[in-house]
């Protein structure tokens, strides 16, 4: 099983080639008849030559070295691993779209403009919020967007003082790198042993320093927070805003939205909620919604209609922009297409079936491995692989490499951080009751062989072109190119 | 249309398992007012053989325009894609993973990042290149961050007059949250001020922020950003260079000349323009800023049995472990456009990247020659080397001129009068490979009649 | 442009290892007077991105027609492909893999043929598919091989008058090498005349060629057919039915009444037009006729292990063993189409295979109607059953007709004109499932107009 | 490493779907609405009923349980698996070449025929014949194109006695296969013991019941038939016509030209020369050259020019029509791109190369594999395991699993029959040094291993989903489709 593939710097060789160039009237120059010698680098980039053949099948079977939705369940929690479905690919990579230019007037671009401006408008039905932005690039970018809008809001007050962001123990790692990101000033509040927020711990940061607090609802555990409602009050009581983390959205779709309790900003995670392929970690989007009284503050350029024409518009409160012309638009454009396939109804089912799955598959395995919340949950929930470590030195990440070999993808591991041997699932919608089942067996083999045979678990993964590598090895001596000669 | 796979009974099942009688039960927990009692207001669903029909009516909407009569540019443009690009990074294995936090499964796209890695490293010179910011303009505020996070606070950081408008305002964006004040230093004759910029160094100003080829299109003096770098090294300040990296298929490498971090917008590596993204932008820095990097990095390493392995490192610098004291916030990055920028650049390879470079160079050069000849044009410095790019001031409302132009079945470059203040009457001309001679010809000819 | 890898050195070794010291020198076996002392006179390679501009400029002289407004059938129509269609036959392991001579390193295409072989046994109601035929026009001619091939020479074979113009042609090219007579038998009305086919069995012919629907739209009568069938079988001779296999989600299947073999055009399994080609030609049999089918059939068996393994089997019936004595000389056929076609009904599968076919036939019952009531134009065999197709006569010249609806965005059917002898001013109208209720309001509109 | 993957009807389950049809206001009507009762079926077809996400694993999956020349070597002698551009497969799905429909007025369709004329143009240079049809949709389609007219013109000339088509015993199955279909007699001549026809067992083939002789040159053996003037002008003498079977066009590209040789009638494999994908067995093309002593008769309708514009024509002499329309389209837009992108240095070169690495090869390897006709080859060349069988009991088939386990695919084998336990290799072109070397590799090691371990070699393949097919077993007991519960 176990195999290397050469880099495409050992099968290159001097002289070959792929590509072919236009070869017209056009008077090429050298590089010494364009630019002055010292403008000149002194050696070549040494870039691989390969023929075409060589290249296919280079990155043909570096795919097959890899595992994507394609080839298998993937309950990657609070990732949303969902079907992406190839009709959003086709519509995405129509020339028209493909090749638009933004730098280009408005009336050249109208397709592309509309494509922004009604998604614009889904967003706000389904999130509940006033207004919408599309330009953040991923979930985190977006947080950082809304951040600086919190903070723009406090400023634009006069309560430049209010520098504290809270988030839950539960909350993911970008709340907190964006927050500080934004200048902010992170403060962390405890969950109760419901896995819920606890209000009493909220309570000593609510004063005049609070700038906001970020929320998943639901959250990492797969939990709703049911006091979301108490909590909101508490906090805008306090002046402080609420910012909700998307990446959970698809627990909520037609079901409730995060403007009905009390959030005031918003990201949604296209390439989650709302199937956009993930592309081996991207490229997402994460559009950040806002209420009315925030929408000034959001990134320019925005999108309007002007005499039934779409339109730019610049905003003098904005933020400023937040990256280059307008977000991932080819992202967008996949998204648009999902929304409109499957309409009201089927996005409700959506999560209907996401909660549905998340139950059965925490119902079939809680008995053998620990669920330190155990209560409805709602599209994942997290399990503990605690009881295995301590019965029989088997611990998460063991787990996830006997998955491997099972050709289903590890959950979500070591993660959130207040479950230990967190072993995080979401099965989400797309997949059928077969695959949760065969999953469960698989656990529950994995489970059995570790009290019977644990030494058979911890030599995981065997079907695997490489066993597991030595992680310190590469951090401590860190090989980040290829080594020529 | 939805893609849930469930039956009837399926679903019976499964909720009998539970001991519910209906979904909604699965939602109790959430409190009664929050549950939304209406459907949601956005269009009924349609089926896959109408909406296409829908879109493909939508995205021509958008202008046509054929790649050799483009000259659009201003941080991205259109270049010639090789088919073998979408397909392979469509395939699934490719497109429906995710992040490789499980390299076993995962060693596919973790080689490929390192091979990108690589690639990236040698066009600029430098020691380390993470796996990708979102674009060259948060990659500029990515390197921002990094200054910012370890420097003294309130540092002045020098930005040089070149950047790209866009780009200074993502700058100015990523600046809110942190404690850096920049210092814009406007160009002389389309050029960095070097002086003014060593003025500022020796005053105390800790990091300086250069765009070459500048947004005007000229490629600034190599000799003097080295004399940049040598005076900001002694006071133990960066130097910060967004480079075009085909650009850098000829020019001398950000690593060459004295550069701590490099970035810029790769999209013209095997990524459309898709009215501005998703594009792909590169950060790359010298040994000393390893731990600087925001983003996935690839490292190299072995396996228990002594085969070499891929897999995510330096994870301590980033957000899932480090949360609020990471280097940056990236999670989701722009995977799937660095699988295509190696593709791109094997595709092309050592001898062919310097051939389209030269191709490009050769073409601006040719149009800047017969642009300056035609009445009415005015090209801006035109004593300075360009890569591919240049500004023409015209006799005319320039916004109106393009658009007389466009009807003519040519985007005949970019109206500056909104875009970038000092240019009320400028056009920006960007050349990319497609063109040719003739086009060249047809444009000028254009521009002459319409002037 | 060539994909050769090999550099200079590559050469020079190879030369050299081979102890020679030009390629040349490796054709000195050919006859000096066969070498052809002077270039091809083609035209000189030109790059891929201006090859790509040239070929979209071809395409696009082809008129563009939406599907919903695209009322061209006669043997082959536009259906709305899925996009997992290319996305799934483009992989490199399939588009890039021939003929599946190694069974244990084709496992993938040889099931998914297997699966297509009992996807078209289940529509045709047969006992046994092969994995294709080149379309189905040259189907018919290998059913014609398989009758003539066993057969009692020059015994008759009669031809109902319903076939497809094109079909009846390739049925007489493909009788030249074989001692089969044929005799048409023109349809009544639109539909088969069962006595004179009783009639000429009872006077000894010896097999039955059938289409349903016919040319002209006419669902032929299964009872008529299968007393035809009866007829035939008494005399020991064959019933060859060709059927449109979308029909067949609905309609009495061939299998069902009484047919020996049934052939067909298959392409509207997820195969575009392409201007008529790449089709799928399939073919089915019963039992009895098993080791009479033409081309690839694959088989289900076990390794040695006992896993279910799939191979190519009866290969004795094949070119590559039995030489001359072969069912039929075909070796490359239409594999990737076939996969197209498994993936094509597994997405629509049972139920919406039917809801097609169901709409298909609904909007063709709407479009009768509404066009029988166009002043100028007639509907023709007024009282026979469709399914997506029906003829009129117009008070017009079709050709010109036809040209004048082109020009206003639709293909308002085929004008059989110079495709059919008996309607000189005949137009075929073909239904797709892609039109709806408003585009035939439209088109019947636009006759009325014209007419 | 073995495996099996469920069928599609294993994975199916009632009530699960993929598709969605167009809801509008079309009145959609019941099936016994809209046919009387007795046109229905009486069982619906059982099609499997399945989700999107598990079509898509379920293709996606069996794709990697198959093997293409985008993942490694592919040997196959005779079938030139050559690098399949992608290039090719963007312009073949160019809307408006995909879209055309060819039931149109010829003004529709400018483009397409624009193609057709073009590529005619390509192939009568290329082959030097005088016109071409481009009707038949493979090689063995266009040898009974060819065949039958021969056929029309001895019956032209009124020599309908002229029943006899001549092959080699070395031609390719097809070639009698078609000749029977065509309605002619066979008769085998023999070869030399340097493996080309013997002319002397032609000569008293030569009468006046000869209608013509079928060759492929160079031969299957990889051979040029050096006195191929001298045959051509006996058979003409003889009043017999020459056809030549294109499947070995790739050695002479540029270099030679069948029409120079006296050959009235040829086929081209675009499929195998002209890079269009093999597509796991199809689509292919087989276009029909003709001498224009025979133009009269190659299949209608054919494509002209009239007034500037492309036209279809019918000739009263056909033989007719072989197929519907104008053949497989879709692939000859690949040959067209193909021929366009390498121009005529380019498909020179490509033949150059493709003989150089056959003779690589040849040498590489004829030491430890008997080379019957040892001499130099032009693209390919057969060896024979005789020896192996002899000294180790390893067949040819066995080699060729055992190249399976190493990732190769193996040659043709058994093939052509004259040589015993053949393995007809062709390398192509577009493989590197690199690939030949380690193939050699591979075939050395196989025949070393052969010799110490004879054993290892006959269990091969290892590596699989499978292991050899019990094929004896699968046609005593055809099981042809899946049987149902
Ligand atoms: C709960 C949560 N918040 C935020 C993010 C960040 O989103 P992105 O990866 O799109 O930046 C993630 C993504 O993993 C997440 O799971
Ligand atoms: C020598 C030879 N002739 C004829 C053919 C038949 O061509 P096709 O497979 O295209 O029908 C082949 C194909 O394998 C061949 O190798």
């Amino acid at each position: 099983m176990r195999s290397v593939q050469k880099t495409i710097f050992e099968i290159s060789k001097k002289g070959r080639k792929s590509y072919s160039l236009i070869n017209d009237e056009t008077p090429i120059l050298n590089a010494d008849d364009l630019f002055d010698k010292s403008y000149l680098r002194e050696q070549d980039a040494r870039l691989p030559e390969v023929s075409e053949m060589d290249l296919v099948r280079h990155f043909t079977n570096l795919s097959r070295r890899n595992h994507g939705i394609d080839n298998g369940f993937y309950p990657l929690g609070s990732c949303t691993m969902k079907y992406n479905p190839r009709f959003n690919e086709a519509m995405a990579s129509l020339p028209g779209f493909e090749e638009s230019h933004p730098n280009s007037p408005e009336w050249v671009s109208q397709g592309s403009l509309k494509i922004i401006h009604e998604l614009e408008k889904f967003m706000c039905e389904i999130f509940g919020m006033d207004a919408f932005t599309l330009q953040p690039a991923a979930g985190a970018h977006g947080e950082f967007t809304g951040l600086l809008i919190i903070r723009a809001f406090h400023e634009y007050n006069g309560d430049t003082q209010r520098k504290i962001i809270l988030v839950p123990d539960s909350a993911h790692g970008t709340n907190p790198a964006s927050a500080k990101m934004a200048g902010f000033e992170l403060k962390q509040v405890a969950s109760t042993p419901g896995g819920l927020v606890d209000l009493e711990a909220l309570k000593p940061h609510l004063n005049d320093n609070l700038a906001g607090m970020m929320l998943t609802n639901p959250n990492t555990l797969g939990l709703f927070e049911k006091d979301i409602l108490d909590m909101t009050k508490l906090i805008h009581e306090a002046g402080g805003l609420l910012y909700y983390d998307g990446a959970n959205a698809n627990a909520l779709l037609g079901i409730s939205r995060p403007g009905m309790m009390g959030f005031d900003i918003v990201h949604a995670n296209l390439h989650k909620t709302f199937s956009t392929p993930h592309g081996g970690g991207g490229p997402g989007s994460g559009p950040i919604g806002v209420k009315s009284h925030l929408e000034k503050f959001l990134p320019s350029p925005r999108v309007g209609i002007h005499l039934d024409k779409f339109t730019l518009l610049d905003l003098p409160d904005s933020i400023g922009r937040v990256k280059s012309f307008h977000g991932n638009f080819g992202v967008l454009v996949r998204a648009y297409a999902y929304i409109r396939l499957l309409g009201p109804e089927g996005l409700k089912r959506t999560s209907q079936i996401a909660v549905l799955n998340a139950n059965y598959l925490q119902e079939k395995l809680k008995g053998k491995y620990n669920l330190d919340y155990d209560t409805r949950c709602m599209h994942e929930f997290v399990l503990s692989a605690e009881r295995q470590k301590e019965e029989c030195g088997v611990i998460a990440k063991d787990i996830d490499k006997a998955l491997i070999d099972k050709g289903i993808h590890p959950p979500t591991t070591y993660f959130p951080l207040i479950v230990h041997e967190a072993l995080m699932i979401e099965p989400t919608e797309t997949e059928s009751l077969e695959t949760l089942d065969d999953f469960v067996d698989a656990m529950l083999d994995i489970d059995k062989t570790a009290h019977e045979n644990p030494d058979a678990v911890l030599k995981t993964p065997m079907n695997t072109p490489v066993g597991r590598p030595d992680e310190t090895k590469a951090a401590r001596n860190p090989i980040l190119k290829f080594q020529f000669e | 249309m939805d893609y849930v796979p469930h039956t009837k009974d399926d679903i019976k099942l499964m909720l009998d398992f539970l001991g519910v009688s209906s979904i909604e039960e699965l939602y109790s927990q959430i409190p009664q007012d929050l549950i939304l009692n209406k459907p949601l207001d956005i269009p009924a669903a349609v089926s896959e053989p109408e909406l296409s029909l829908e879109m493909r009516n939508m995205a021509s909407e958008n202008l046509e325009i054929k790649p050799n009569r483009d000259f659009r540019g201003g941080g991205i443009e259109r270049h010639y894609i090789p088919p073998i690009i979408p397909a392979l990074i469509g395939r699934g294995e490719f497109l429906t993973s995710y992040t490789p936090y499980q390299p076993e499964m995962s060693q596919g796209i973790l080689q490929a990042f390192f091979e990108y890695q690589t690639m990236i490293c040698e066009l600029t010179g430098m020691y380390v290149s993470n796996a990708s910011s979102y674009d060259g303009t948060t990659a500029l505020g990515d390197a921002l961050v990094a200054i910012a996070y370890h420097k003294h606070k309130s540092d002045r950081i020098l930005v040089s007059g070149g950047f790209n408008p866009q780009s200074r305002e993502v700058l100015e964006t990523y600046k809110t949250g942190l404690d850096a004040v920049l210092v814009d230093i406007p160009s002389v004759n389309g050029e960095i001020n070097t002086d003014r910029i060593l003025q500022e160094i020796e005053s105390g100003a800790k990091a300086v922020f250069i765009q070459t080829p500048n947004f005007y299109g000229v490629v600034e003096n190599p000799a003097k950003i080295a004399q940049i770098a040598d005076a900001i090294h002694k006071t133990k300040g960066l130097l910060i260079i967004s480079a075009n990296p085909l650009s850098l298929a000829l020019l001398k490498s950000p690593g060459e000349m004295g550069a701590d971090i490099a970035v810029g917008e790769a999209q013209c590596f095997g990524s459309m323009p898709n009215f501005g993204g998703p594009l792909l932008g590169y950060f790359t820095a010298s040994k000393s800023q390893l731990r600087k990097l925001p983003g996935r990095v690839i490292g190299e390493t072995e396996d228990g049995e002594g085969n070499k392995t891929y897999v995510m490192t330096l994870q301590a610098r980033e957000q899932h472990i480090r949360r609020e004291k990471a280097s940056s916030n990236i999670c989701t990055n722009q995977a799937l456009n660095v699988l295509a920028a190696a593709i791109y650049l094997s595709y092309y390879g050592k001898e062919g990247i310097k051939n389209i470079a030269r191709r490009i160079a050769s073409l601006a050069r040719y149009a800047i020659n017969k642009f300056s000849k035609i009445d009415g044009v005015h090209l801006l410095f035109p004593d300075t080397p360009r890569f591919h790019e240049f500004v023409i001031n015209v006799d005319a409302d320039p916004d109106d001129l393009i658009d007389r132009i466009y009807k003519l079945g040519f985007a005949g470059g970019v109206s500056l009068k909104s875009a970038h203040k000092n240019f009320p009457n400028g056009i920006l001309v960007s050349l990319n490979e497609c063109v040719g001679k003739n086009d060249i010809d047809e444009i000028v000819k254009i521009y002459g009649d319409l002037l």
